[in-house]
């Protein structure tokens, strides 16, 4: 909402209604975003009418086909141009169509599409009372192992309500990278912080862990968007408007017509400055980088794992996104102020999350500490601050989040009496038992270490090279220090699973459903092509590396 | 005609292939082939020769281009063959000798069930050691210098069971390959210096560059002689050698092989001639020598021991006579010849006499042979007479005209070299007569069972001394070892003389090597009467030692020069507190700080990182308000950090 | 466009690789007789590249080019010179020797699962090294080199941590941990110089903009890329030290001997006679290529790294109680003497490093598989378990002792030659060390005959006692070896003739001539 | 009336919610807290909001009330089921998983 229209709205109180202009919102630009929430609202009556039995299929049902009628929303948004030369802002400057936005949208919506597969798993747990069971409680509300939980699982109930959270945490994340003003921004991001919040304490097994999880991200989210907020606060009273692109003009000083408050403001840099500092510090807690990322492992490790999969793709996507758009449309003026900032968030990111990882006894932290290691090659992408940058931070994220999810995917699979069998020691020798599965998770671990002809090398090379262009040679080396001591746990879970002898009482690895196998196997497709001809995928991204102003 | 000269070396590398490759099934007929084919080259030999001798004293020289070897930019090396009258004479002596004892080895080794594989090696050593003498330069004769060291490797190794031989072996080579190394810089730095290694050029062009350039080149290939010639100080291997058969002994260690030195020292005569100091150098290497392999040679009781410190001796004369240039070559080259007939055949009678004796090498388990073995007994003789230089036999002739030559050298070097000479003529003289006395003379020490002596209890026992003991029974040796010996006897009594009376060898070997005549400071009568005189005295003390008193069956301690003398004057002592324990500890102080302090630095670093892994992990203790604590810490230091970005 | 002769050449492994682990688990045989069937006949490709290239010629041929990454200025380029075309064929040449040598080695101990294929994995996996390493000596674009450089990585760390020596001393637990232990070095050795590699790859690309060879060479030439000293230093050095860990060079040597020591004979010989050449053929291609004067800037150090290499490597064999550990130091005695050659800056020691790797590639093949076939029979790689072998199997001995032999160089045998070009060709410009490179001469003869005097000679130990000698398998391995290196011995014109043009090139790459003679000797 | 003034009483409402997330052990209160902090925000937006004389910064006060009271909703669920399975809602006994 820009100043002026604000006014005659405040003015108008006084004229005649018939005055009133609406306000113009392209529908058909935001349709992924709607179909999206739509799909979400009609999960929710789905929950309250459709009977019991049913719901399941109902509600994945909806999902799949809301997500994929999004996914196809925004391919054809791009077709038509709209990521390229017909990029604008739309819903009254609000909401940004362009490159980045559909790009990152795409790779959101194919990631929370595999989610959904891996959401509606019910193989992986032997059957209660003959109904098949998902990794979600049967009744989230009621105490573990009290009577009913019991009654509850008797009479098969399943939290069906999963499938509408995930789709407004998709909503709110198709929102967060598109945000073209403070406002926007904020409410997106609590759109898909809540759902997630909640499904993190919906675990059927390890049900503690699960709630604990939750209520730690809920209480460390809240409290880091309570930083945001105040940045945008102070943002706000920096540029006395919250969209991007007034504020852009403010900090780089090409604004007309100031008025007085505005002119006394404006020449309050530490607003600026703290402001600034206060809302990034709300993303990079999304994105998990040091010293922001305590949560990480501790929710990555008890939330149900498909969430932890779904989330650990979707939200680093979506924050990553959000950032790049703050600091390119918003912060470019002030590049000198935070590029130096951001080197040495990334440094520690980088070899923090490395270095931690080496010690990690379970599969499900170990991947935390991994991701956080990769947020910070991101944010070397990210400083690049040139086209490159924008585009090898696209192509890193697409490759990550689709070898994130198949990998969560695979962890799921590895099962003993007590559910997922998560602890490293009992992944020993799994190449023995079950080399296919092994072989799998083989390679995106190979793909997570960087190791060429995967995903994971020519993303770390985009990167790498946008950072070296961007003189930024110097961080390129950090991140090949850290890569090599990444790669030293990645290579210990492959010597565990092929090189150690399986333990006699060792987990069983569970035959899964077409759905978590079609996740799986995309990963690993995805993995390979982008590794071996990442070509074309580096053009759509290049092709969607400028934001819209 | 240059076609055959590639036959030369073909014939017995065939022996060689077919022998080691044909297996089991040649058994029966290996040690044929291997003697036909060694007569093969022999016979080319010989048609070559003549032919050699129907042409002018010009233009004897063959020269036969094979192929280009290695051919690299600015670097060529080549197959080609160089025959003229210094190779030919060491091919006749190489596959005459050789074949002779070919045929001595097919009785010698009779019962040895892997006789096939002998006549594969002694095959293969004939290939590299004409090799050696045709090569046309020195890269291809470095191929045959190190065959023929590979050959005798194998050969003095050949009873592998024996742990003794197989250090033995191991030693030659070794040691050998200390000497070849200075072959090689030898002829990196040919390389270098005139662009190329082949005999002509080099010495064509030695004249034209520095004095310092050419002495490093000559002490170089003085190196190598010494290492394949057991000159001091690379000696100490041809003792242990002996642990090889008898017959190999004989061609290898005393008439052909050993003498490679002596030939790429005269080969190189042009580079020596014009490098003084290294001569110098060389007849103080050989006058050392000489005087080191006597002393050795008169405290062995081993039979074979003695005579290898003799060939040591005589090879010194050898080197002795090149270092003192064109005054020399010829007569070393012919004392070479002679030295080849008079010791191989000493070397198969001693052979022919551990052969009535099972093996037995102890000369005091000897005495009286004479009238078990008579056509040892007299083969020997003559071979015994012959290297003492008895007037009229072929070592008289040859070794006088080196002391001769010793003395020409002028000045006190002259004096000093020539006394050494002499003295080694007189040492001579006094330990092969110790041999014959100890063999051939007095009373059958072999008949009663032996008693261990103190001074020998470090060397390892013989096979008799444990268990029950049955005396041998001495016998001559079957024909096919004999017919060998008497010819060889043959040639140590007439060669000489064939050589020397009127300077028949010198004249066919000046146009290769030069000649210049010395003067000494006395007449060569005056020489050769003393030469006689000292004999004399020599075979004079020996007899009172050995041959008036009965020889005590047990050595006695013996003066501290003796006791050195038989643990080869303490060389090996040295070497092995010197080189080998050296070696140990480097080796085993290397190994340690390759795994503590290479690896350690690599694995310490790793450590380093996961202990400071384990305690950041600390900071995930799981309370949320720590965490939350970081974040606000990390939010305060974010802002701050912005804050102070602008303010600096 | 002919017909894609070197893709096809690496191509060929690869899918057999694919093939061969396809290969039901029952059908063990088929696998192994498949995967040899492959490797013959990519010898047979390799053959055909050797014949379709001409000396005289261009210095890259049987050039492929194609479009791949075009963000990365990547291109799928693909041409050899003689270097090229040397090693391809030796790596060519080996790999069905080391099939056949590895006949048994993968036989399942115990039984996994029911789709636990060990056999078909082992000979998939060495066919897929195969495939990646001739790719890295065809590959003329640097990025694609790197990648194959890296990728290769993988199947040789599952080679060494998956398949060890049948039985062990200290039984299989033990075992398997020292084997992936060795497995994780060789991986975290490698990776770690591969990634500072990275580093300098993406700082090359900064600079020049390109990763084609060809492309920067004429960049070079017509002037319009000029690298400041300070930047092509540091970029040569992040090369230089990816292909130090892999060649092996002193100090980052300690891989080797864990990997070959722990891993089974003919994966020993991939690692150290074809793998490893990698490295020092790249030093040759790419450091001297892309940084002539950088790589002369750092001549001095690295020769003397490569004295130390030649000397220590050599000590520490002759300290070994380990036939693998023993052969692994001499191989790192070997490389010292290869990097001497390629930093000597002249024609013979370039031919003769180049001459080396082959040489070395075979001679170590050869001595190495004899080495696994004894250790397979008596089950024990402990110098002091062995003794007078020669007595009950002299055929064994016998190829042992030319192995050994050909270790030594010893002259008529092929190392000979390229050893002696070494150091002449040190020698011409740097006396003093080619003088002290000898003394690895000496010691090589040490180690080799010690080696043999306490495994083949001497009294027979009860135990080998009742050894059986090499069956035809184990002859057919290792008799064409042994010819070869006769061969290559005393006419080793072929090679050279294809050798020599390239190292010309590379001469003129750092604009060094030879030094010229004193005496110009009169001919 | 000088607005730096609200402003600096947001800044110290803002700390004063911080220090209560960081320093109370009861989920609910810690909750509680940040209900502070986002009202303290609420305070800077709207004195912003009166100084530049538009209504951004009150329109977003309101949105944050919202998002505040479904971040209630949704808070007190997940507070709640956690109280009821270990009847206590010190967030720090909640110590399963750490390290």
């Amino acid at each position: 909402m820009s100043a002026p229209a604000v006014h005659s709205l405040w003015t108008t109180a006084a004229d005649p209604i018939s005055k009133i202009d609406a306000p113009k919102i392209e529908y058909g630009q935001l349709s992924p975003t709607l179909i999206v929430i739509g799909a979400a609202v009609v999960g929710v009556l789905v929950e309250a009418f459709v009977p019991r039995r049913s719901r399941y299929y109902v509600q994945v049902f909806v999902s799949v086909v809301a997500l994929a009628a999004a996914f196809a929303a925004v391919v054809a948004l791009a077709a038509g141009g709209y990521g390229t030369t017909r990029a604008h802002i739309a819903a009254m400057g609000a909401v940004a169509v362009d490159g980045p936005a559909l790009f990152l949208q795409g790779t959101i919506l194919l990631a929370a599409l595999l989610g959904v597969f891996t959401f509606a798993e019910r193989r992986l747990d032997p059957e209660a009372h003959g109904n098949r069971v998902d990794s979600f409680a049967a009744q989230a509300a009621s105490v573990p192992g009290s009577d009913s939980e019991k009654a509850a699982v008797r009479a098969g109930f399943t939290t069906t309500e999963v499938f509408p959270l995930l789709l407004f945490a998709v909503g709110g994340m198709l929102i967060f990278p598109a945000a073209n003003d403070l406002l926007t921004l904020f409410v997106a991001l609590e759109v898909f912080s809540l759902p997630l919040y909640l499904l993190c304490a919906v675990a059927r097994r390890k049900r503690l862990m699960s709630q604990e999880a939750a209520v730690k991200y809920f209480l460390l989210g809240a409290f880091a968007s309570a930083f945001t907020l105040f940045g945008i606060a102070l943002l706000y009273g920096y540029a006395g408007s919250v969209s991007y692109a007034r504020i852009a003009q403010v900090v780089d000083g090409s604004v007309q017509n100031v008025d007085p408050a505005l002119a006394g403001t404006m020449g309050n840099d530490a607003l600026l400055l703290v402001g600034a500092a206060l809302t990034v510090m709300g993303l990079l807690f999304k994105v998990g980088a040091v010293p922001f990322h305590m949560w990480t492992p501790d929710v990555y490790q008890g939330a149900p794992t498909p969430v932890t999969g779904f989330m650990a793709a979707a939200t680093k996507v979506a924050a990553f996104g959000a950032l790049l758009r703050l600091l390119y449309v918003v912060l470019p003026g002030l590049r000198w102020d935070w590029r130096p900032v951001m080197w040495a968030v990334a440094v520690v990111t980088m070899l923090g999350g490395a270095i931690v990882a080496i010690t990690q006894t379970d599969i499900k932290r170990l991947l935390a500490y991994s991701s956080i290691a990769h947020a910070g090659f991101i944010l070397a992408g990210v400083i690049a601050t040139s086209a490159e940058g924008i585009s090898s931070v696209l192509f890193y994220l697409g490759a990550y989040s689709f070898v994130t999810i198949g990998a969560f995917a695979v962890v799921t699979l590895v099962r003993d009496a007590g559910g997922e069998a998560t602890h490293l020691s009992k992944w020993a020798g799994l190449g023995r038992r079950s080399p296919l599965v092994a072989a799998v998770f083989a390679v995106f671990l190979l793909a997570f270490a960087g190791i060429p002809l995967t995903s994971g090398f020519a993303g770390k090379f985009a990167v790498f090279k946008a950072a070296a262009q961007g003189g930024a040679g110097a961080l390129v080396v950090v991140g090949v220090i850290a890569s090599a001591v990444a790669a030293f746990f990645y290579i210990r879970v492959i010597v565990l699973m092929f090189f150690s002898e399986p333990r006699p009482e060792g987990p069983t690895v569970a035959v899964p459903s077409p759905l978590t196998m079609t996740a799986i196997a995309v990963g690993v497709a995805v993995t390979v092509v982008l590794g071996v001809a990442p070509q074309y995928f580096l053009d759509l991204a290049g092709q969607a590396s400028v934001f819209v102003r | 005609m240059e076609n055959l000269i590639a036959l030369l070396i073909a014939a017995p590398l065939l022996g060689a292939a077919v022998l080691l490759c044909g297996g089991r099934r040649l058994d029966a007929v290996g040690h044929w082939i291997g003697t036909v084919l060694a007569a093969a080259s022999f016979a080319v030999g010989v048609v070559l020769f003549t032919d050699m001798l129907g042409r002018s004293a010009e233009e004897r020289t063959l020269t036969r281009h094979l192929y280009s070897w290695i051919p690299v930019e600015g670097f060529r090396a080549d197959v080609a063959f160089h025959l003229d009258q210094l190779s030919m004479t060491f091919v006749l002596l190489i596959s005459g000798v050789g074949t002779l004892i070919h045929v001595y080895s097919i009785g010698y080794m009779e019962h040895d069930e892997r006789r096939r594989r002998f006549f594969g090696y002694l095959n293969l050593f004939l290939a590299a050691m004409l090799l050696l003498v045709l090569a046309d330069n020195y890269l291809l004769l470095y191929v045959g210098w190190e065959g023929v060291g590979l050959a005798s490797y194998l050969l003095i190794g050949f009873w592998q069971h024996k742990p003794s031989a197989a250090t033995a072996a191991k030693k030659a080579f070794l040691v050998n390959r200390v000497g070849d190394v200075g072959l090689s810089i030898a002829i990196m730095l040919m390389f270098t210096t005139f662009g190329t290694f082949a005999f002509g050029p080099v010495l064509a062009a030695a004249g034209d560059t520095g004095e310092g350039k050419l002495t490093a080149i000559a002490l170089m290939l003085l190196l190598a002689a010494c290492g394949k010639s057991a000159q001091v100080p690379l000696q100490s291997w041809l003792g242990d050698a002996m642990e090889g058969p008898t017959p190999v002994s004989a061609l290898i260690h005393a008439a052909t092989m050993v003498t490679a030195g002596v030939y790429l020292i005269v080969r190189s005569g042009a580079i020596f001639n014009a490098a003084p100091d290294a001569q110098l150098v060389v007849t103080v290497v050989g006058a050392v020598t000489l005087l080191f392999g006597a002393v050795v040679g008169c405290a062995k009781d081993d039979i074979k021991k003695a005579l290898a410190g003799s060939t040591m001796s005589q090879i010194g004369y050898m080197v002795l006579a090149a270092g003192l240039g064109p005054i020399g070559y010829v007569f070393a080259i012919m004392h070479l010849v002679t030295h080849g007939f008079f010791k191989a055949g000493l070397f198969l009678g001693a052979g022919s006499v551990m052969h009535g004796m099972n093996d037995e090498v102890d000369m005091r388990r000897y005495g009286g042979l004479r009238k078990y073995m008579p056509v040892t007994f007299v083969t020997f003789g003559l071979g015994y007479l012959a290297i003492i230089g008895f007037p009229g036999l072929s070592g008289f002739f040859s070794k006088d005209k080196i002391i001769e030559a010793a003395f020409a050298k002028g000045g006190a070097e002259g004096w000093i070299l020539g006394g050494a000479a002499l003295l080694g003529a007189a040492i001579t003289a006094y330990y092969m007569t110790r041999v014959m006395l100890m063999t051939f003379f007095g009373e059958e020490r072999w008949r009663d069972a032996p008693t261990p002596s103190p001074a020998e209890s470090d060397v390892e026992p013989a096979a008799e001394t444990r268990g029950e003991y049955t005396p041998p029974h001495p016998h001559e040796s079957p024909s096919s070892m004999t017919i060998p010996m008497i010819v060889l006897a043959f040639g140590s009594v007439f060669a000489g003389a064939f050589f020397g009376i009127g300077d028949r060898f010198l004249h066919w070997l000046e146009p290769v090597t030069g000649h210049a005549h010395g003067h000494p400071p006395v007449s060569a009568l005056t020489v050769t009467l003393s030469t006689v005189v000292v004999l004399i005295v020599g075979v004079a003390i020996a007899w009172a030692q050995y041959g008036r008193r009965p020889v005590p069956a047990v050595a006695p301690r013996g003066s501290l020069l003796t006791r050195a003398a038989r643990r080869d004057l303490l060389q090996d002592d040295f070497n092995h507190v010197v080189l080998v324990r050296g070696g140990e500890h480097l080796t085993r102080s290397l190994v340690y700080v390759d795994h503590t302090l290479v690896d350690g630095v690599v694995n310490g670093t790793a450590a380093s990182v996961g202990g400071l892994s384990g305690r950041l992990r600390k900071l995930q203790n799981g309370y949320a308000r720590s965490y939350a604590v970081s974040m606000f810490g990390g939010a305060a230091v974010l802002v701050a950090a912005t804050l102070l970005m602008r303010a600096v | 466009m002919s017909f894609p002769l070197l893709t096809a050449t690496a191509a060929l492994p690869a899918l057999g690789a694919v093939a061969t682990a396809a290969v039901p688990a029952a059908r063990r045989t088929a696998a192994k007789w498949l995967a040899l069937l492959v490797s013959l006949a990519t010898l047979v490709l390799a053959a055909l590249v050797a014949v379709r290239f001409e000396p005289g010629g261009d210095r890259y041929q049987l050039t492929e080019s194609h479009a791949w990454i075009k963000d990365f200025g990547v291109r799928y380029e693909l041409g050899v010179d003689g270097i090229g075309v040397a090693l391809i064929a030796l790596t060519a040449l080996l790999i069905p020797f080391i099939v056949l040598a590895g006949w048994h080695d993968a036989d399942p101990q115990e039984t996994g699962s029911k789709r636990w294929r060990p056999t078909q994995g082992f000979f998939a996996l060495i066919l897929a090294v195969e495939a990646m390493v001739i790719l890295s000596f065809e590959a003329t674009d640097v990025f694609l080199f790197y990648i194959f450089f890296e990728a290769m990585l993988i199947p040789m760390y599952f080679l060494i941590g998956g398949f060890g020596d049948r039985a062990h001393e200290h039984g299989e637990e033990t075992a398997s941990t020292q084997r992936s232990y060795a497995a994780v070095k060789f991986l975290l050795y490698n990776l770690a110089g591969g990634l500072i590699m990275l580093a300098a790859v993406i700082g090359l690309y900064v600079v020049a903009g390109s990763f084609s060879l060809q492309e920067i060479a004429e960049a070079r030439a017509n002037g319009s890329l000029q690298m400041a000293a300070t930047t092509e230093r540091w970029l040569f050095l992040g090369f230089f030290f990816a292909f130090a860990v892999k060649a092996p060079l002193w100090p980052l040597h300690t891989w080797l001997p864990n990997a070959m020591g722990e891993a089974t004979a003919p994966v020993a010989v991939l690692i150290t006679a074809v793998v490893d050449k990698v490295g020092t053929f790249a030093m040759l291609r790419f450091c001297l290529g892309l940084f002539p004067e950088a790589s002369k800037w750092a001549t001095p150090v690295i020769l003397v790294l490569a004295l130390v290499s030649i000397v220590y490597g050599a000590l520490l064999a002759v300290g070994q109680r380990d036939i693998k550990r023993l052969v692994a130091y001499a191989s790192i005695s070997h490389f010292g003497f290869i990097v001497m050659g390629i930093f000597a800056m002249t024609s013979q020691g370039q031919s003769g490093a180049t001459l080396y790797m082959v040489n070395h590639g075979i001679s170590t093949a050869a001595l190495m598989l004899v080495a696994g076939f004894l250790i397979s029979r008596r089950g024990s790689r402990l110098i002091a378990d062995y003794g007078g072998v020669q007595k009950v199997a002299p055929v064994l001995a016998g190829t042992f002792l030319i192995g050994g032999l050909a270790t030594l160089s010893l002259p008529g045998l092929a190392p000979f030659v390229s050893e002696f070009l070494v150091l002449v060709g040190t020698f011409a410009r740097y006396p003093v060390i080619g003088i002290i490179a000898t003394v690895g001469i000496v010691l090589a003869a040490l180690y080799t005959l010690v080696l043999y005097q306490r495994t083949m000679t001497g009294p027979v130990r009860p135990e080998v006692s009742r050894m059986p000698d090499l069956r035809a398998r184990e002859l057919a391995v290792v008799a064409p070896l042994i010819a070869l290196l006769i061969l290559l011995g005393v006419f080793p014109k072929p090679l050279t003739d294809i050798v020599n043009p390239a190292v010309e090139h590379t001469m003129s790459d750092v604009q060094q001539k030879d030094p010229q003679p004193e005496v110009e000797a009169a001919k | 009336m000088n607005p730096v003034n609200y402003l600096y009483l947001a800044a110290l409402l803002f700390t004063i919610g911080a220090t209560g997330v960081l320093i109370r052990r009861n989920a609910i209160v810690v909750f509680m807290c940040v209900e502070l902090m986002l009202n303290a925000c609420n305070l800077a937006l709207v004195a912003f909001s009166r100084l530049h004389g538009n209504l951004d910064g009150q329109i977003i006060a309101f949105f944050t009330m919202v998002v505040a009271a479904a971040e209630v909703v949704v808070g007190l669920a997940i507070i709640v089921s956690l109280f009821r399975t270990r009847h206590s809602a010190s967030v720090d006994d909640a110590g399963l998983m750490k390290l």
